[in-house]
């Protein structure tokens, strides 16, 4: 019974929070005898099979309807927006390498970053600054963010589609060798 | 936090084939406005190979990229140079290919084909996965967050911000703001004539001959210092004015500036 | 499992929706041979004794926390920001005139106590409710917290600077200068 109170505090901590909620923070709210990671997997097996789900987002959790009921949800019409195909290709260029720098980005792309693309990108929240690379000029370098996590459904950066696949092919290589090929030798 | 809840959809643009199929006529209504830069296009010429991008003909791809940008050269000469750049380096590595291999070399033609091939590849699975992402179940299409948003109760710290200072800034400004009101004078304080009047009254009943009028005033007064003392003096003065109006006193002064002596009339209040 | 499926609907449905959901809207989501108000029910008791609990509101239903976990729900949240010029006003009134009822601080400032702003200092704990005034209508009346104290680094109430110091350090100084050099005027 005492177990339970716990859980429920969880599970009410998670469910009135308006973004998901790091383990650090569930355990700042219940005693240091509770172990909070076994709690949250309790909870989510409880919530198995069912129309919500307790979903992990990064070190983070939130419920989500469950995507098998999702055509029975048609609650409102979102805007659909469109993401240009050069935000697409950065946002998949900026997932499957970060943390990378612009630079890089356009080793990839052959063509400079637009800022609209990027701010497209930084608008959905779906990227982030992480940082400085260690090379000459200490370039920013850019991650996705928890909440690409939570909108794509991913738990981590691992679970990224085809990942595997594209890293036993070596595609996920930055260098490229020659670098001849490389935007910055074509502009100049 | 502030969620977008715009869902993004990917825009599959299908000017592209038509771009293809204009390369394969050879049509001379060519355009680069479908290609986002050199690697974009060679992309696309790889794939027209129709081949795994693993057995890409590099010759064959630089000689339709040769071939593509001069026929947009004749018909527009504003292309951008970096388009113009990579149709250099491709002919070079056309040359370079075709050319037997010297020793002195540092790259050898095999190698930069090589790096060609790679980057397309990684581009193209780059797309590819791009795509997949919106194959996941997607927040806001596929799965909901909550829809009621619960009142979390919330202890706000302000966090060092307002200080002492402002406090009593603020304070100082509402109390100086409250002290802006009118200038009143002071009003002097004077003897009435009611006062004078009452006193004099009083003071009759035990004078029944001619007084004079100094000695109703109150003992002390010093007319030369005191304002008050002066409006005593006058307010005095006054008043017998008002009694021998009413027909109560006599006055009488025998010269100008000289004392001024009162006593009840004959058949008056006092006598 | 086919009458999972439809409680699952159900809970999805409550879940997403940014108000409480009736019967009816629920019904209209179901195939007709369910019985909305049995799959309800069974719903409600799956959520007893939880976190989160399923209420009818109403003739609607919603989720909401379960008032046990209630006390663990509060957000400490730091927020740098100044408070609003009249939130400041009134509490410096409040500081320096304690205690005060509301209709006293009305009169100081010629204007009407807004609620947000007395939310503010409630929120930032800095004010709370000191007894009744022993007038008619016996209204409430204010003083400053400890926090308050702890916040402005005073060690008592007293140490407020007073009347006659703000005077000597010439913050309750007027404009004295002829009036056609205020700015007012220069500007006009």
């Amino acid at each position: 019974m005492s177990d339970d109170i716990y859980m429920n505090i969880v599970e009410a901590i998670i469910f009135a929070s308006d973004k998901p909620v790091s383990n650090r923070v569930l355990a700042s709210k219940l005693p240091d005898h509770c172990n909070v990671s076994e709690i949250l997997q309790e909870l989510k097996s409880k919530y198995t099979n069912r129309g919500v789900n307790l979903s992990k987002v990064g070190d983070s959790w939130a419920f989500r309807t469950a995507p098998e009921v999702a055509e029975y949800l048609i609650v409102e019409k979102t805007v659909q927006k469109k993401l240009s195909k050069a935000a697409l290709e950065i946002l998949s260029i900026i997932a499957y390498h970060q943390p990378i720098t612009r630079a890089e980005i356009e080793d990839m792309r052959g063509v400079s970053v637009s800022q609209g693309s990027l701010e497209m990108l930084f608008e959905a929240n779906w990227v982030e600054p992480r940082g400085y690379k260690d090379v000459p000029g200490r370039p920013a370098t850019w991650r996705t963010s928890k909440h690409f996590l939570d909108h794509f459904g991913l738990e981590s950066i691992k679970d990224l589609p085809g990942l595997s696949e594209l890293k036993a092919s070596g595609l996920l290589a930055r260098n490229t060798g020659p670098s001849y090929l490389n935007s910055n030798n074509i502009n100049n | 936090m502030e969620e977008l809840h715009n869902n993004f959809i990917t825009s599959q643009d299908s000017n592209k084939n038509e771009d293809l199929e204009i390369i394969e006529s050879d049509d001379l209504f060519l355009n680069l406005e479908g290609f986002d830069g050199p690697i974009d296009l060679l992309l696309e010429l790889a794939k027209k190979q129709k081949v795994d991008l693993y057995n890409i003909s590099i010759l064959e791809l630089a000689e339709q990229y040769i071939k593509y940008i001069e026929n947009v050269k004749k018909l527009n000469l504003e292309i951008a140079t970096e388009y113009l750049v990579m149709a250099a380096w491709i002919a070079f590595l056309k040359s370079r290919i075709l050319l037997p291999e010297e020793e002195e070399e540092e790259v050898s033609s095999e190698e930069m084909s090589e790096a060609l091939a790679f980057q397309l590849r990684r581009l193209d699975a780059m797309r590819r996965v791009g795509n997949d992402l919106f194959e996941l179940k997607l927040l806001h299409r596929d799965r909901f967050s909550k829809g009621i948003n619960i009142e979390e109760k919330k202890i706000i710290n302000f966090e060092d911000n307002t200080n002492l200072s402002d406090l009593i800034i603020s304070y100082s400004a509402l109390i100086r703001s409250q002290n802006l009101t009118d200038y009143v004078p002071k009003l002097k304080k004077l003897e009435t004539i009611e006062v004078a009047l009452s006193r004099l009254n009083k003071m009759m009943n035990s004078h029944q001959d001619w007084t004079q009028l100094s000695l109703f005033l109150p003992k002390g007064l010093d007319i030369r210092k005191s304002v008050y003392d002066c409006s005593v003096l006058a307010a005095t003065f006054s008043a017998s004015l008002e009694l021998v109006k009413k027909g109560e006193i006599e006055l009488k002064q025998s010269v100008p500036f000289g004392d001024i002596f009162l006593r009840p009339k004959v058949g008056g209040k006092h006598e």
